[in-house]
């Protein structure tokens, strides 16, 4: 990493694509306004001038095609990247990701790869409602067969980016619609970040915060907070959750013995749970605390961006979070 | 029939409809309304004078485009820009804001759909209610052209066809999914031939002339009553501004946009009226400015509203 | 229970279901083939003939219009029950599943009830294979605005399917498959039997399993082979997973300090993880061993019958689990 | 063009997929073979007569009806039969029985959506796959009546006919959902109806007819080759026996399945190929000894295939 050049998660993330597009003819993206209008939150900006209409190109509304169509393609020689406009629209091609996309391989015997990467901005930003703000990762990873991929940071998001596209298993890469104008550096050189590897963005000894996506700022603006009260927070981001760095987890719970995981899911059946588990199974013994979860609020994303902010959890949430946990 | 009182009505309605949303888009230059705005802007006579073919027993479920079909079925001014505000004057008290989902079960009005063309099966479900409770009402399901290429268009046109219930489908073709224009993604010419496939009677309409609507909209009404079955409306719009309320929407050709802002339902439905001496230039005026005066005073009690505490989260999600 | 009659589980449902067809008109109910052919598994026999193909009705292959169209008739003063065929499904209905029937109510501000059953077969029977086999409870957990029940007797079977149409929330009500056959007391009076309540199945003081569905009746023979060894086990059966009765499972662990849970879907995203999550969150203190999960092979099922068996968690595989943390 | 070789060709592999399943049906009596299996008996010449207008390159998505397609597809009848017993000898290497998954990339055999109608947009992936990739291959998809309602097919319909890809749609009326006949779940009297609304050529043909058949596929294969875009196909045939395997078909009038086994396809395609002097006697018997040893052979051979041990259960799932 030697040029110290900072640019955007939407860049990074459009940097990624870029590459993998030039390095390989088989990939080609296709979504909703993806082509010329660059995407409706810019992010494929510039690809269609540099790749044409038939590398990039402007679907119809029809989610269960872009997935199913994307399936079809995979499995006959292309490598798709399909932009679904919102994440929560995996519920309009459920059966095409979890029926076709996450099982194509395994239930032809293996004889195809489905070389493919769903893209899908998610979580709550600026009031686009119950249908467009959710960040449904949770609902994947109950069902096998598709790698996902959460990436926090510009860094990440392009390193990652680019495995996925490279993986011959088809990858959930979930973009935080509120991280797109986030900036970080980015090296001009090419690099890529093997899928499933955590990353400890914060090293601390007291308590352990596991986040990814947003929440990952979150975290560390709150570690900020608890350093004031001499609290040492660590935060670990998975950068994913298929596959888990299940290794990472142990290692930082039984370093710190207190652990919060924070996702803006809503916290009943979201990931974090899955985490929690693993974590109650393998290593409570070093466990100093109760494990907590700080989460989102179980219900639908309002439509008011009034009431949308009292959904995701704070850093000042996750700092009183903190000190409860460090004094248990 | 179309009365002279009742096309003054239309033209009453679409001016209010335009006027209301004229308003909308200032709470939004002020902030005074976040997230999305999609205008209806030159969606009028489509979205109006479909719903004065209605009764008010009878269903609505709308898209993102526009309020003038709300405001048609009868909804309360003040209660949308409620919504929009997102304050306790909204149909949803304080839910909303940006593409709402406003809703009054009493004048019929079953909500939207975020999700495009999700309207298309809970429309027949609607419809097949209808059918089991053995009343005579309808229910209108508008959507845009982009949203008719959804797989739930099929599956709902199907049962309503093959089981003859009481649905329309309104298709406001206005050519543009945000960026995306119709040809490029659809296999067809007009929506309306694809009525034939699921049994349905299809009719392909000019949507800017709102007497064309009325008289096609009390047929399809007429024959789904009487157990005739569904009808797909296709009224050509023109979509005047952009996708939403900050999209430049550079993609569009100028001449294009030209041309359908020439034919402003708002502006040759007055003239009609004229030309056809249903009314006079005096009296249009005094009807809106009264108008006007219901708008602003619309306006000015729904910014009386308080925005809900944070309790207002959890509320509503179980019976 | 005065009368000791005994009938199986698919004929409790076809009771609740002909019971609450007669008590209020406005339940009716859609499926595939669920008319004159009284469904694929039978459960619906003889409800055509009894209620009319107006109350009973076969539908075409469509489960968005199956799914979407219940919810339209809800909100319009129906009170439907939509089979789907298989459980599996609810991922070709997932939009109208999630985005409309779970969200109507609350994103319209609570104007409208969207009061429908969703019967959804589940389980690994026979070689259905992977689109015909799955139990997709944790996919709807994940997302709020739907309750969500899985019983494992006839009798709760009977007596929660009755709640659920009676209840103004939608309902998920998954039926096990391979429980279809099996007998149990039912009486002949009516009852029902609460949303979200646990039951005990078996008490014990040693080792609590918390299992549901078809996976309590393999939890009761582990249970019994372990009471050989001289360990007393208790078996936990929620009967769903929203509302989810959290007081009796902090109950039972704070009793037994040892905890198995045990489902067949898929471990990794499963529910477990969530009822895990709980325990670590609350209860945490009185455990005496770590949680153990014991669930479902983390893979599609398999087409085969041979090898779809060893999918899912057996009496035996339990019975080990059980040593081993009486051991810890 | 069907020389006499073709025609006999066409009945040779009609009486080998005829052959294979009675044998199979024979494995599952002797409970061999467990889970479900969907007869196709009824349906061989539009399975196969189609497929022998196809290159080896072209692809195929198939649903749960019969194996005549793979067969004529040039799959080995041993591999078919090895899925069936879940056996190593299997196209899946033991992963199968009952309603597999068998698939085969070397002869475009791109397997099967167990929900029904999920090959819609899976064929119209594989289209838009060929046209990128600039060959001039077509894929072919085969669904039922009932499969043909979800909403899958609009979606890729739509994206085959706006794009002008490569695709040929297959439907096989047999009239029968399960227990559901067509007419009280489909709005329409024949599906070729719905292909004008996705710009589609549409055709209703014999599908109980070989030769049509043969002339139908071929003509939509010329046409998507040379870029002329997708075509929807109506077979018409007869389902002679229950849904699956173990459903007695109550709910079936007599009379109509008296009236459909009477145009077996098997049988009167023999015959034709008599009267038109295509074929004698002598020569058929000769061929139809031929293909029993062949069946009998591969069935035999499929039988010494090896169970796979419990690791088969994780492997596969990712690459
Ligand atoms: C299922 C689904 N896909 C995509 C979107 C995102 N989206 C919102 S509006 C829109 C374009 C709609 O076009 P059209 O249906 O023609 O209506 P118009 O805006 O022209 O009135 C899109 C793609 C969505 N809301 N739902
Ligand atoms: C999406 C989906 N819904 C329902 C089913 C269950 N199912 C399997 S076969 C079948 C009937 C199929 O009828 P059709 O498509 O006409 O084919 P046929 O069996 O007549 O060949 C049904 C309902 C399924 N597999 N997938
Ligand atoms: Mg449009
Ligand atoms: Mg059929």
């Amino acid at each position: 990493m030697s040029a110290k050049r900072v640019i955007s998660y939407s860049q990074a993330i459009n940097e990624a694509m870029a590459e993998e597009m030039t390095r390989d003819e088989r990939v080609f993206l296709m979504g909703q306004d993806v082509g010329a209008f660059g995407g409706v939150f810019g992010v494929t900006a510039g690809l269609h001038d540099k790749f044409g209409p038939e590398r990039v190109i402007d679907t119809p509304i029809s989610e269960m095609f872009l997935v199913g169509g994307g399936v079809g393609a995979a499995i006959t020689g292309m490598r798709p990247i399909v932009e679904l406009q919102f994440a929560d629209f995996i519920w309009n091609a459920g059966d095409e990701i979890i029926g076709k996309m996450s099982k194509w391989r395994y239930m032809h015997g293996g004889l195809f790869d489905v070389p493919m990467v769903l893209r899908l901005p998610e979580g709550a930003v600026g009031g686009a409602g119950p249908e467009h703000s959710t960040c449904p990762e949770a609902a994947l990873l109950s069902a096998t067969g598709t790698y996902i991929v959460v990436p926090s940071t510009p860094y990440d998001a392009k390193g990652l980016l680019k495995s996925a596209i490279r993986d011959d298993n088809p990858v959930a890469f979930f973009e935080h619609k509120g991280l797109y104008t986030t900036k970080g550096e980015v090296p001009e050189e090419e690099y890529t970040i093997p899928l499933g590897q955590a990353d400890i963005k914060r090293v601390g000894s007291d308590v352990t915060i596991i986040a990814w996506g947003r929440l990952v700022h979150h975290a560390l603006a709150a570690a900020e907070l608890a350093a004031r009260d001499g609290i040492d927070v660590e935060v670990l981001d998975p950068r994913g959750l298929r596959p888990l760095d299940v290794d990472a987890i142990v290692t930082t719970v039984e370093k710190t013995g207190r652990v919060i995981i924070s996702h803006e899911a809503g916290q009943t059946g979201g990931a974090s749970a899955e985490v929690a588990a693993i974590i109650a199974e393998n290593c409570i013994t070093s466990l100093e605390a109760p494990i907590r979860r700080v989460c989102g609020v179980d219900t639908p994303v309002p439509q008011s961006v009034h009431l949308e902010q009292f959904l995701i959890p704070t850093a000042e949430e996750l700092h009183v979070a903190i000190k409860e946990i460090a004094a248990y | 029939m179309l009365t002279p009182e009742l096309k003054i009505l239309i033209y009453r309605t679409m001016y209010q409809v335009q006027q209301w949303e004229k308003k909308l888009l200032q709470f939004l230059d002020d902030g005074l309304v976040s997230g999305f705005y999609h205008a209806g802007r030159g969606h009028e006579a489509l979205e109006v004078a479909s719903m004065l073919a209605l009764r008010q027993d009878d269903y609505l479920l709308y898209d993102h485009r526009g309020c003038g079909h709300m405001i048609a079925k009868g909804m309360d001014m003040v209660s949308l820009y409620g919504d929009f505000l997102a304050n306790d004057k909204g149909s949803t008290k304080g839910l909303g804001a940006g593409i709402v989902h406003i809703a009054d079960p009493d004048r019929g009005v079953l909500g939207q759909s975020g999700t495009l063309g999700g309207g298309h099966v809970l429309a027949a479900g609607a419809g097949l209610s209808i059918k089991l409770r053995g009343t005579d009402q309808v229910v209108v399901n508008f959507f845009g052209d982009g949203a008719a290429n959804r797989g739930t268009f099929h599956e709902g046109a199907n049962a309503a066809g093959a089981w003859k219930l009481p649905v329309i489908y309104i298709v406001q073709n206005n050519g543009w999914a945000i960026s995306t224009p119709v040809d490029k993604v659809t296999a067809v010419k007009s929506f309306a031939e694809r009525a034939a496939g699921y049994g349905m009677r299809g009719v392909s309409i000019d949507g800017m002339d709102p007497f064309a609507v009325y008289e096609a909209t009390v047929s399809a009404v007429e024959q789904a009553r009487r157990g005739g079955g569904p009808t797909l409306i296709e009224g050509k719009v023109v979509r005047f501004r952009g996708h939403f309320e900050g999209d430049p929407g550079t993609y569009r050709p100028e001449e294009e946009l030209a041309q359908g802002k020439a034919q402003d339902p708002v502006i040759t439905t007055r003239a009609r009226l004229i030309a056809e001496k249903t009314a006079d230039e005096q009296q249009l005026t005094a009807l809106e400015e009264e108008v006007n005066a219901e708008v602003d005073a619309a306006a000015a009690e729904a910014l009386t509203g308080t925005m809900p505490g944070r309790e207002r989260l959890a509320e509503g999600a179980y019976a």
